[in-house]
């Protein structure tokens, strides 16, 4: 049962990250979406796909695993991704931008 | 040239389990999916992914043309002694440690084609940055 | 007009491949692989064909990716930026 | 033991390259000569027979085989490849890669040579001609690169199909291994595999209308790399065509259409020699004249002919080129105005000998092979004498030019190509041809010819050097498309 | 043991995730920028390394864990060398 | 303004002391133990097999890893404190915790995230926010939990005179204020790293 609410809650949350891909007006504000939704949404689907498995428990482990390097690895390249869009000189639409102001 | 902290120190988070995930597929191959081929490419992204966030002069350091050369030739000599070693059991190729070894032969010959197939592309990396990148 | 022709000459190749049966017959030599997986003593089918009953073409494969990043090499890497 | 013929030019490749990280580079040019000619003490020991390799039985492994079509491929490939190996340690002092590359082609095209197994073909084939390549571009000038990045281009293309097709055969009988393959009763599907196989094959080996590749890169590659192009690796594809005639069926009416396709191949190639004024283009643009010879005897179902004509081929063609090679590297100049063999008179017997190899002239190889492939032709007898007499025209052409002006000295640069010469010879002998009235006739009307083109002008158009473009490469894969249509098409009428 | 229910709906969620996918692709189409293009692309393989981990449940294939391990190692090289790329160029 | 100026000089000769001494690497047994024992773990998870001749084959096999990459892994840990007790903190007890945190946080962003695309009530910008943080490592899982807190995004971390400061994309801005923004953005996630990383 539980594992059915994780899947059904990670596939729900993947939608909205892509919805916000679609709708949100920058860069930014989209990797904030996907960045967020795609990690916790893959996470609860994983663990799901865990619980309900019946493989030994090293393949439940590693779906664990799988998890696990998602939410490392996906931060990091939102966050170079963002970087680099801002030295790429895409200007974000903010309202106060203290980057701006430390990296004429 | 080199990236943010954040992407630099990740990286260097993750690259050595990405040793260890090859290291797994090249001597589990047999019993797992996996093999020569796909731990090579796990061997040579991890070091792609230090290439990418330190930039090539620091990496190479750690790891130098002359060595990545030096691997590269020895593993494709090694898989094609392997070959030869056959010949003196009988035939070319043939798989002449099975009654010792489960598996026999299959286990250095994978170890043999990742580190030729890891290398290998970790030379062409080395070749594509020396012209793309600064620093 | 390069394009359209481009896109006509692929779609009709494509076609007519579509139009063959892809389905697989049984037997041969996979059959022959599936019987005697034992006498390899490796569990893992595909590196099995990989490894032992084909590792002549291993070894093909890997030479070819040397002579590709040789060949990469002798174009490339000869002078620095 | 036969996989030892390619493990021996292997393991020598792999401890070339393993002298440039050990700073040895000086021992290159040994371990690269032992590694070009020890394959010959593996040839004379072995004797003929198939074997599969790793003790396997037939149906699991890989089989290779030494038989009456291999190993005369074989001892052409290591007569052609001792001497381009000559060539090159002269040619190629510095550069220890290329040496490697060309040791990975010897191997790719040992292995290519003695397989019986689909896969292990494509394998070794791609073998020799990726490691052409980057070959083709080594001068490192811009129409160089640009000839291999059209050959990569196209070949890798056709390589994708001949793949798929592989994979139909497979998928359709369950073998890779040729012999277990043609017990399979053919289907719809294997028939159209091998009209796609069929059609990467010949763009692979530069038959006419998908040529285009071929004069380009043979004619920018450096001269020991373009003697073995032309010599041994077009004979690859030509002897998978070779194989698949062999084991599998061709209906009818594909084998006519290869049989039109080697006719025109003649004499397209034999026209574009005659307007050609750069002498390695010219060269060139004969192997795709000759490279429909070996089609012919392949359409005709008539396996011997057609591998009597990729050997003799072999032989001349490699030693023509490899003495255009010592002229062009003394002059520095590809133009045919300006070189000329008088300087040197091993050369010019050389050059002379092999003019008359190719024209099928007796005593030398090419007279055998061409009365090999005479057996098999059931019509158009006409048309292939006055293809051969086309040939010896182009010829008498080259010798023409080529007797004109002052030439050099070229010292041992001419060795392999005196070598190659002799080698035809004596295979001509081996190969006991007998001398026919018709080669005087031949002669004497290749003669005329010349004599009648050169007083109507016709010697003296010139192409204008065109640059090579990306457009081309989109042409030859239009050209490669029609082509997989017409061939699928046939193959099922 | 909800096993059952499990695998009868994974389909469903595979083809709905499927369609989430292609929702995204319109970023990697009409993106404006390349870092647009860069992100939807990032959303798609994570999507895609999920599918092939469900798959593998739903063939009861373990193997197939392996090959989304590698996707998602390929996927974050693939976005750090664009993103290297934009720095680069600016 | 002198006593100022003094004061903040002192602080800085303390902090260099201090990291001086942090910093220091680790005796090289100790890094490849700790290496080794992080890299086992991931071993026996991937491999899933217990039986003695793969175990040993895997404690030989990442033993040769952790000796090649001693580095990676261990260049921020603290100085003080004993390898074991450390090890056991860590595996134990610090990583749990911390997993336990970020699960709750990361649910909590998704909900944001979803009422921010159904209602579009964003207000984005670009905040300063300042780091108590000094390591590599620490700092680099400040900015991966920060981007996957509600409503931020780590844009850029700093280290300038020894003090790091982190660019956070605030999707909805609710202060200018630096110790307020750090406090919202950050809340006790710094806390528990500064216990491992210095």
């Amino acid at each position: 049962m539980i594992e059915l609410l994780f899947l059904l809650f990670g596939i729900f949350i993947m939608f909205f990250g892509a919805l916000g891909l679609l709708r949100f007006p920058d860069v930014y504000t989209r990797l904030h979406a996907t960045a967020k939704c795609d990690t916790g949404g893959a996470i609860s689907i994983l663990l799901a796909l865990a619980l309900a498995s019946d493989f030994p428990i090293t393949g439940k482990l590693k779906f664990l695993v799988i998890a696990f390097m998602i939410a490392m690895i996906n931060p990091m390249v939102s966050h170079a991704i963002a970087r680099a869009a801002y030295k790429s000189g895409i200007k974000p639409k903010a309202v106060v931008d203290m980057y701006a102001w430390d990296n004429p | 040239m080199k990236m943010s902290l954040v992407v630099r120190t990740t990286t260097k988070l993750v690259a050595p389990f990405l040793v260890t995930y090859g290291a797994y597929l090249t001597i589990y191959g047999y019993e797992s999916p996996g093999g020569g081929f796909q731990a090579g490419v796990i061997f040579a992204v991890s070091v792609i992914l230090l290439m990418t966030a330190y930039g090539y002069r620091r990496t190479r350091k750690h790891f130098p043309l002359r060595t990545v050369q030096l691997v590269e030739s020895s593993a494709a000599l090694f898989i094609v002694g392997i070959a030869m070693a056959g010949l003196a059991f009988g035939a070319f190729f043939i798989n002449f440690l099975r009654p010792y070894v489960p598996g026999g032969t299959v286990m250095t010959f994978n170890i043999g084609v990742a580190l030729k197939v890891g290398t290998s592309f970790v030379l062409v990396f080395y070749i594509l940055s020396r012209w793309v990148d600064r620093d | 007009m390069k394009r359209l022709l481009g896109a006509l000459l692929s779609s009709a190749l494509l076609l007519e491949l579509l139009r063959l049966d892809y389905t697989k017959v049984s037997g041969g030599s996979y059959a022959y692989y599936l019987a005697n997986w034992r006498e390899v003593g490796i569990p893992n089918l595909v590196t099995a064909i990989l490894a032992d009953w084909r590792a002549y073409d291993s070894l093909g494969e890997a030479t070819l990716l040397f002579a590709a990043v040789t060949g990469f090499y002798l174009l490339l890497g000869g002078k620095r930026k | 033991m036969i996989a030892v013929l390619v493990a021996i030019p292997l393991l020598f490749a792999f401890l070339t390259a393993l002298t440039i990280p050990l700073r040895m580079e000086k021992y290159a040019r040994y371990l690269f000569l032992v590694g070009a000619l020890l394959p010959w003490l593996a040839y004379l020991l072995m004797g003929e027979g198939s074997e599969v390799v790793g003790g396997w039985p037939r149906v699991g492994g890989i089989e290779v085989a030494l038989d009456i079509y291999s190993s005369l491929l074989v001892l052409g490939e290591l007569i052609l490849f001792s001497a381009v190996a000559l060539y090159s340690v002269t040619y190629f002092k510095k550069e220890v890669k290329a040496l490697i590359l060309l040791l990975l082609v010897h191997a790719g095209l040992l292995g290519t040579f003695i397989s019986r197994d689909l896969f292990n073909f494509y394998i070794f084939m791609e073998i020799a001609s990726v490691s052409s390549f980057a070959l083709v571009g080594f001068s490192g000038e811009k129409r160089a690169i640009r000839a291999a990045y059209k050959y990569l281009m196209l070949s890798l293309l056709a390589s994708y199909f001949f793949v798929f097709s592989i994979g139909i055969i497979y998928l359709k009988t369950g073998y890779l291994n040729l012999e277990l393959i043609s017990q399979v009763s053919p289907s719809t599907e294997i028939r159209a595999a091998v009209a796609l196989a069929l059609a990467s094959l010949l763009l692979k080996a530069g038959i006419f209308p998908l040529h285009l590749w071929l004069p380009d890169a043979h004619a920018n590659a450096p001269s020991p790399v373009s003697a073995l192009f032309s010599g041994a690796v077009v004979k690859a594809p030509a002897y998978g065509m070779l194989l698949l005639s062999l084991y599998l069926p061709l209906p009818e009416s594909l084998r006519n259409a290869l049989l039109v396709l080697a006719f025109s191949s003649m004499f397209f190639g034999v026209g574009a020699m005659l307007v050609e004024g750069d002498v390695k283009r010219f060269l060139a643009y004969s192997t795709v004249s000759q490279m429909g010879y070996v089609l012919l005897g392949i359409a005709t179902l008539n396996p011997l002919g057609a591998i009597y004509y990729a050997f003799a081929h072999m032989l001349f063609k490699g030693g023509l080129f490899l003495s255009a090679g010592a002229m062009v590297d003394k002059a520095k100049a590809r133009e045919l105005d300006k070189l000329s063999y008088r300087g040197d008179i091993l050369l010019m017997v050389s050059t002379i000998m092999l003019s008359l190899a190719i024209g099928g002239i007796w005593p030398f190889v090419g007279s055998p092979a061409k009365a090999a492939l005479l057996k098999g032709l059931p019509y158009g007898r006409e048309l292939f004498y006055l293809a051969g007499m086309g040939t010896l025209a182009s010829f008498t052409k080259l010798n023409y030019y080529l007797m004109k002006g002052r030439g050099e000295e070229s010292g041992t640069l001419a060795l392999p190509s005196v070598m190659m010469a002799l080698a035809a010879l004596l295979a001509g002998f081996s190969l006991g041809g007998s001398p026919k009235a018709m080669d005087v006739y031949l002669l004497l009307g290749g003669a005329v010819l010349f004599l009648l083109l050169k007083a109507s002008g016709l010697l003296e158009i010139r192409l204008e050097k065109r640059e090579i473009t990306p457009g081309d490469v989109n042409l030859g894969a239009a050209l490669f498309a029609l082509f997989l249509l017409l061939l699928l098409h046939l193959s099922q009428g | 043991m909800a096993q059952e229910n499990f695998l009868v709906i994974l389909p469903y969620a595979i083809a709905f995730l499927l369609f989430t996918a292609t929702l995204v692709s319109y970023r990697v189409i009409f993106g404006p920028t390349l870092a647009d293009r860069a992100v939807a692309l990032n959303t798609a393989t994570t999507k895609a390394v999920v599918i092939i981990a469900m798959l593998s449940l739903l063939y009861d294939a373990p193997y197939l864990l392996d090959v989304s391990i590698v996707l998602l190692m390929v996927n974050a090289v693939g976005g750090l060398i664009i993103a290297k790329y934009m720095e680069v160029r600016a | 303004m002198h006593f100022y100026l003094r004061q903040r000089l002192e602080e800085v000769r303390k902090r260099v002391l201090y990291e001086s001494y942090e910093a220091q690497k680790l005796p090289a047994w100790e890094r490849i133990v700790i290496t080794w024992m992080a890299l086992f773990a991931f071993w026996i998870v991937i491999s899933g097999k217990f039986s003695p001749s793969h175990m040993i084959t895997g404690a030989l096999v990442t033993l040769i890893v952790a000796v090649v990459t001693r580095d990676f892994l261990t260049d921020d840990i603290r100085q003080t404190g004993h390898l074991i007790s450390k090890a056991a903190y860590i595996f134990l007890f610090l990583i749990p915790q911390y997993l336990f945190i970020m699960a709750f946080r990361l649910l909590e962003s998704n909900l944001k995230v979803v009422k921010n695309v159904l209602f579009m009530d964003i207000n984005p910008g670009i905040v300063k926010v300042k780091s108590n943080l000094h390591s590599n490592t620490g700092l680099t899982v400040l900015a991966n939990s920060i981007t996957l807190t509600p409503g931020t995004l780590t844009l850029d971390v700093t280290k300038k005179l020894g003090e790091a400061y982190l660019y956070v994309h605030w999707i909805d801005v609710e202060t200018l204020d630096g110790e307020k923004a750090g406090m919202k953005i950050k809340g006790e996630i710094e806390e528990w790293l500064k216990k491992i990383f210095w």
